[in-house]
């Protein structure tokens, strides 16, 4: 047992959902207690989606435990066959119904001998892997199922499109700025001439999956969801994929210089040089913010990273190198990917955590006191509870990530809102602080008792004048620092000398 | 499949339960605030912990009195030992929060793997000093907010019999003097009114201003409340001693109430819900009758409320509502929307005691006769696949539902308010009616405001079928 | 004399200078005393312009007052000339020079003997208009000299283009949101088939303006700026506008049905409904969200309205109409324009307030205690002071008004951001309240003694108790209406019950 | 035009003023939040206040004290009476806030209008009661910094020459002695120590923390400051008898420092300002032989604070710094940078008193020598457009200028730092060597870790020339 408050990644068959909910006219069967459809509530709350979620549970309950689940989990499959006329009906269990030990594949057979569509029993083993790793698997098993039937009814594609094309994978239902993202990359696609042959699975149809081959590579933005699906691709059909996230000017440069040479590998003869620095330097207006005098006092300026490996791989590279913000720590939840993350971010970073556990996460940023987080809401209310700013970057997703209004994170535009997300967490507290530091408006009689509480040494009245002067966002730091010089000279009492002496002495 | 069953003549239906509501391990987002001294341990899987996390929202966030026991492969596969793992876990939550009590809300989970949670429960509560309370908030027997029911019904177990010493009744009965006090001399606040009837147990989680409106609304009637199950600390359980009266606050409690008759031989009052003036007041009356007190100004105070939420009245008379079925609520309100001037095709409720209802349910039936009403159609575990055929042939004027179906109602024209509002809003008493109304109104007003922005279909042909 | 803390427009020369440093090679002259060309260090701030502003301060010192300016106006005027070789220099004084009583218009006439470039002097009266009212004049005044010429010389276009096409006005550097708000026009503009002719004055060349009369119709975007110009084009060159600022969902589509009667009335034959429809339902989600479940809790929520006209006039009826939101106060600083502006908000809000003294707008929405704010940067701060939710929809611009991620406010995307913008305004505070509500997550003592201050009734303590559960951004509220409710019963002491009589009493 | 005029081998030009700073009313910014009860009126028009609005941004939203009596038309064409006018505004700033003193702030249009502040004001203080300073801090006169100048000459004249009173007396010490306790016993605390040295005035604006490390450099050497112009409150401004000694922290003071000789008599010491650990030192030993102190363990100090700053001293070794001129900070600061190892080839000033000056002047001659690197050119009067001319060909490594040409500079490539932030950071003193570097050395920073990020060239070629 684990005592656990918040969880980064939600359990398999949320990872699932997301995937057959992504296709149109897929439906799943849940075979799951009353209550385990919240998936239903996420995806129609926060998407604010029109249509009834294509989930529908086959309740299990005392009497389906004592009876035994065949026959309503069949049933189930069969009534929304006809109900709903779907291409496909993908079958999951939860955690709890995982534990029956039932023979789920046996139902689908059966179901199948029945059904007008086609029916799939996800497979995941429901304690092993979580959200993130479930859809991964799911759609790349869908993928290589259709795929496979194409093989043997001989109705494969033989050949490229002619002009150059590409395959996005991995855009799903409820992915954290999924929709804007891949309106950004089919923009990003067009101004290099290149055809979007399929998005998958979002908004796709499993007819079209038997066209996947006909594209000349496969995009995979984020390597949470659809690099195995690529993979297989890649080993199947020896189509080349792309797995850089176009999340920042760099790395969007790199990721178009990748597919540069991808399709020239097959006899194009594509020059995307003079668009990246026209992108770079005019078009995007993120690298020159970047340089202009506004970000100059984010120089050296100290942060925390940490998400999904996507975004905090990507955030941490692009503090680092494109803002000039100093990572003190980067870290990444999916725990399941560790090594890629430990060396895309050597370099960018003093500290890399590996961690799902909430709490270390917490512990990190409290002891070393950044100016501001990048992180995933919990660390925002973290950031709350410490007065720290924290901009999110990464799922657990949050009605915040489906604003109205375009915010991709990917391509040119998204590097624009980055900047701004940036700038604007160091910055939103930066007001209330200018505030503070010319000592507000009027005079106040800053009587802080409490400054001094939980310390062993002795604040002189002249020191805590002083320290009261310090601005509230390093008062704190001030005093510790202070005392701790203080420990460290022998000195008992604190007076505005040794206040000013510690300052100097640490250079801050 | 249609009953007949007295004392009504109302029809009652059951469907296939393919219906979307919340897991009763909800109820553990409201009990631990309502129980200040409280620890919840959810002792279920990762399934259970992301539906907290999310339908909980932000009130996860702030370090809340409340965790999951995560179980993992290892506890599944029974490679692990329970009782050890248990015990790390409460021995963790004693160190870092000190609880009065610590609940254990089993799940589905808990239920399959047969796990022993009321036997180890005893073991651990000795060895480690604090009292568990375990529940069974599953899924596979219970619906939504059925949950507090099985916590208060585990509850009512632990409640004294009489109090243990002097200064334990001095404390217990302090905690309900302290929630009332009228401005009285210190003198007379020291002296715990000593009551003319026997004691009355108030049962079910209402927020504290309800429960101090409530204590008002009685004490103008010269009854006093001896105890309130939950009780804002849980070392100020109420004692109930035997031949106590008892009532309920939420219609969703017939385990507790059932609880307090067999077990601890208390009587339960059965009455309508105090939802509406007219529930209130019948409320209050039912529990006058009982304790042979001559009601006082009941039917003015009636009349005042309904005179104060005219405006809203207004703008519900004449329209129909459809009650998808969610949280149990639904016939105290539709009793009291039918009798504001609605009309009421169907009422869906996850789950029917009859018995427990009884009073509600011959209100709502006398409600409908004397508003001139069609009697509603009663589904129990309905099928929502069902439900949404029928609204689209009857185009209701409100719906009101769980938030799986709000947004593709609304994208289809139909104006929805969602259920589980219903069971964190102030609803009870006279004073809260206005607010009832507020929130049915709310969607009715929003409409009305956006008047024919972009029409009300937002689907495009080709899905509208659905 | 007039004490003043902040004003909402900037002085007559602040406009001159936005209109003439956002046409392409025009450089300004401004003769004014040292410390007033903070002009450019806005422009070069705010909007990180990568070129030097165009303004050449003609310093009037002590010494240049004793000898009269005449001199050296003319000497940087020709060295401009020289320097820069711009196509036109505009000659403007500030509020301090324009009270020499020199003769401007002299020095702009000898200056033009030797100079190859135009000389203009901006002939506005910097006592008697403001920053919106000079750069509308200033605009026309360009305009206007340049036609004129073009008239004389017989350089005018003899008929409109062949295809539908329209000039596009009042686009200027420093205009709030004018930036973004033009690529929005654009894009709606080749939706609709429109070619744009020009877009004047930001980024223009003088040269261009010769061809304004061959556009079927002008566009003004904000009346503030523009139309002045418009005005001039219809009467001169039968040119017909439309004067409807595309802001929101609802005047989007109005906006686009005026301009559909102007082209059908010159012999085009349009029809735009159909792509209104596809736009507001589905292209869009502005219109959806507002009727989604999410912004239900929106309904008849109380809201202060306050800007410039467009803006504040633009949200009083997208809060009222297309969110159903009730707002109980509208108000504009553009006085000189208010007529309009009553007859447009009518019928949208309880109450119009035309002022430009912030304290009485700052006055108003303390009385009034709205649920939030829909102002300027002041309104910002009031909202701060009051812990009231303020989002910002108009000028006087800062630094937030340039954001480098696409925000434009015009449009069916600025319909989206808009209505972002409106929610997150409602909520952002909603989480805390949330918390507040359900009472936090562990027990505190709040021992607000500070509640019954300055109350001259008595407060029981359950009273106190009871008001302390009342999550604290209504506790005032609810304070102050028991407290009246107390006064009118003639009661000296509030209890429980008295709180709850009031409340019940007063609906609330 | 170059001048050779002792005491140095610099070279003096001028040009022709086509520069940008801030106007001196700025000034109010910093002083109204120095001087507690004080508040500023600032006498002008919409275009002044706009300024102030833009230029100090936040600062003005939360009730500053500090306003504008913004100038309209029937003020202009004196249709309207200044005294009433005024008098009218006095009185509604003395009921709203009640300050120690009113400081009218006299702009370029009251110059020009010829408004006589200095006549009204004495009269319309006896009627209101409060004092009012004026000061004339207008453009036509002054640059940016020397605002304050105005001030504080003003001020000094209303520095009382001797105590009035034993309590005056008493108040007057103790404000400064509370600035000050160094954990001395209670007892010690209320004797003022009475300093061997005569009284030693110190004036200039500085943030309250630069006030107490200055106090507590001095103190070490047995020095006492006697008082401080500005105090932190105006009912506080110091005794400053005839004879007494003052020494400037600013170098836009010297009309402050004529107005202490000429009208109050007092001795002001001409030193280099304690800029970085070089200036700070010579600034101690100033005052030290002027007080006829040996000083003690100034090499020490300055030797440490050298080594505590080598990390950012590394960075800019070598580099070339070109002061665009802004705020008359740049001398002392191409002082300190060149002590650094920096290389200087131009410091644009706006206005240069080679008295008050002098011993600056002579330091930065001296330190060049010492370094070995070439004397700066000194540009009084600068014209922006032919230092941009220079700022090309030279390609120094970093810009020290004014906010209007910053991301223009940036964008061809030249790192820039604002001088503004020169004026409100806290620089004085060995304790803020370190600030100052941290300042210069930032775009340095920030370029080493953006790379190559996107080049260095943000303007297209038709647009470089300029």
């Amino acid at each position: 047992m684990k005592l656990a408050y918040w969880m980064y990644a939600g359990p398999a068959h949320i990872g699932t959902l997301r995937i057959s909910s992504s296709f149109r006219n897929v439906h799943a069967i849940m075979h799951a207690p009353l209550g385990d459809d919240y998936f239903n509530v996420m995806r129609s709350m926060l998407e604010r989606e029109r249509n009834f979620t294509p989930v529908t549970t086959s309740v299990v309950d005392r009497n389906v435990l004592a009876r035994g689940s065949q026959e309503k989990v069949i049933d189930n499959i069969l009534r929304k066959d006809t109900e709903e006329r779907p291409d496909l009906i993908v079958l999951t269990p939860t955690c709890t119904s995982s534990i029956l030990q039932e023979d789920l594949q046996n139902f689908v057979e059966r179901a199948k001998e029945s059904a007008q569509c086609d029916v799939l029993l996800a497979d995941v083993n429901h304690y092993r892997v979580n959200e993130l790793q479930a859809a991964d698997r799911t759609l790349e098993q869908i993928v290589r199922f259709y795929l496979d039937r194409a093989q043997r009814q001989g109705t494969l594609p033989s050949q490229r499109t002619e002009q150059p094309s590409v395959n996005i994978l991995g855009m799903t239902t409820l992915g954290f700025h999924n929709r804007h993202d891949t309106t950004e990359l089919q923009r990003l696609m067009a101004d290099l001439g290149i055809t979007v042959n399929a998005v998958i699975p979002a908004g796709a149809s499993v007819e079209e999956l038997q066209h996947l081959p006909r594209a000349w590579f496969n995009l995979v933005p984020y390597r949470e969801v659809g690099l195995l699906t690529a993979q297989y691709l890649q080993d199947t059909f020896d189509q080349p994929m792309v797995a850089i996230a176009p999340m920042g000017i760099t790395a969007t440069a790199d990721c178009i210089r990748q597919i540069q040479q991808v399709l020239n590998q097959q006899g194009a003869a594509v020059d995307f040089e003079p668009f990246i620095d026209r992108q770079t330097r005019f078009a995007s207006e993120a690298a020159w913010f970047s340089h202009s005098i506004d970000c100059q006092n984010l120089t050296g300026k100290r942060a925390v990273v940490f998400g999904d490996n996507t975004h905090a791989a990507a955030f941490t590279k692009i503090l680092s190198r494109e803002m000039g913000i100093h990572v003190v720590l980067a870290g990444t939840y999916c725990k399941h990917d560790a090594d890629w993350f430990e060396a895309e971010v050597a370099g960018y970073c003093d500290r890399v955590l590996i961690s799902d556990d909430h709490n270390a996460i917490a512990d990190a940023i409290a002891e070393l006191e950044p100016a501001a987080i990048f992180g995933t809401q919990m660390e925002r209310h973290v950031g709350k509870r410490l007065n720290i700013p924290c901009g999110v970057i990464a799922a657990p997703v949050h009605i915040q990530n489906f604003p109205v209004g375009y915010r991709p994170f990917v391509g040119y535009e998204g590097a624009n809102q980055i900047v701004d997300l940036v700038y604007n967490s160091f910055t939103l507290g930066m007001e209330d602080h200018l505030l503070e530091i010319f000592g507000g408006h009027d005079t106040k009689e800053v009587l802080t008792k409490t400054v001094s509480a939980g310390s062993d040494l002795d604040w002189k009245p002249d020191g805590l004048t002083e320290l009261n002067r310090i601005p509230g966002f390093v008062r704190g730091k001030v005093k510790r620092n202070t005392e701790k010089y203080a420990r460290e000279q022998g000195l008992t009492a604190i007076t505005a000398e040794v206040l000013y002496a510690a300052k100097e002495a640490l250079g801050a | 499949m249609t009953t007949t069953e007295a004392p009504s003549a109302l029809s009652f239906e059951c469907e296939t339960g393919n219906y979307h509501t919340f897991c009763p391990i909800s109820c553990v987002a409201w009990l631990y605030q309502k129980i200040e001294d409280s620890f919840f341990l959810v002792i279920g899987t990762k399934t259970c912990g992301y539906f907290l996390q999310n339908a909980m929202g932000v009130m996860i966030f702030a370090e809340p009195r409340y965790a999951m026991a995560e179980l993992e492969e290892g506890d599944i596969s029974a490679q692990l030992n329970d009782y050890a793992e248990l015990k790390r876990l409460c021995t963790q939550i004693k160190r870092d929060r000190n609880p009065s009590v610590i609940v254990w809300i089993g799940t589905c989970t808990t239920e399959i793997i047969k796990m022993d949670l009321e036997g180890l429960a005893p073991k651990l509560e000795a060895e480690i000093g604090i009292p568990i309370v375990v529940a069974r908030a599953n899924g596979l027997d219970y619906a939504f907010t059925q949950g507090e029911d099985t916590v208060l019904a585990a509850m009512a177990a632990r409640c004294p019999e009489a109090a243990t010493s002097e200064a334990d009744q001095q404390e217990r009965t302090n905690a309900i003097q302290r929630l009332l006090q009228f401005g009285k001399s210190p003198a007379a606040e020291q002296q715990p009114a000593s009551s003319k009837h026997p004691p009355l147990i108030l049962f079910g989680s209402v927020p504290d201003p309800v429960a101090t409106q409530l204590t008002i609304e009685l004490a103008k009637q010269g009854i006093t409340v001896s105890g309130w199950l939950p009780a804002k600390r849980y070392t100020e359980l109420p004692v109930i001693a035997e031949g106590s009266y008892a009532i309920g606050l939420n219609p969703f409690l017939s385990r507790t109430a059932t609880t307090l008759m067999r077990r601890r031989k208390c009587k339960v009052i059965g009455a309508p819900f105090p939802i509406g003036p007219d529930g209130s007041r019948a409320w209050i009356e039912k529990i006058c009758s009982v304790l042979e007190i001559e009601p006082q100004g009941l039917a003015e105070r009636e009349a005042q409320v309904w005179d104060s939420i005219e405006d809203y009245r207004q703008l519900v008379e004449g329209k129909q509502v459809f009650f998808m079925g969610d949280n149990l609520w639904e016939i105290s309100l539709a009793r009291f929307l039918v009798r504001c001037g609605m009309r009421c095709p169907e009422i869906g409720i996850p789950y029917l005691d009859r018995r427990y209802l009884g009073a509600e349910l011959a209100m709502l039936e006398a409600t409908c006769q004397s508003m001139g009403v069609p009697l509603p159609r009663l589904v129990e575990k309905p099928d929502n696949y069902n439900q949404l055929q029928r609204i689209e042939a009857l185009q209701p004027d409100l719906v009101i539902t769980g938030m799986a179906h709000a947004n593709p109602l609304e994208a289809r024209g139909i104006s929805t308010k969602w259920s589980v509002e219903f069971t964190f809003a102030q609803i009870h008493g006279f004073g809260n009616a206005r607010a009832i109304l507020e929130l049915v109104t709310r969607p009715l007003r929003r409409n009305l405001a956006l008047g024919t922005l972009g029409g009300s279909q937002w689907v495009s042909e080709a899905v509208t079928s659905r």
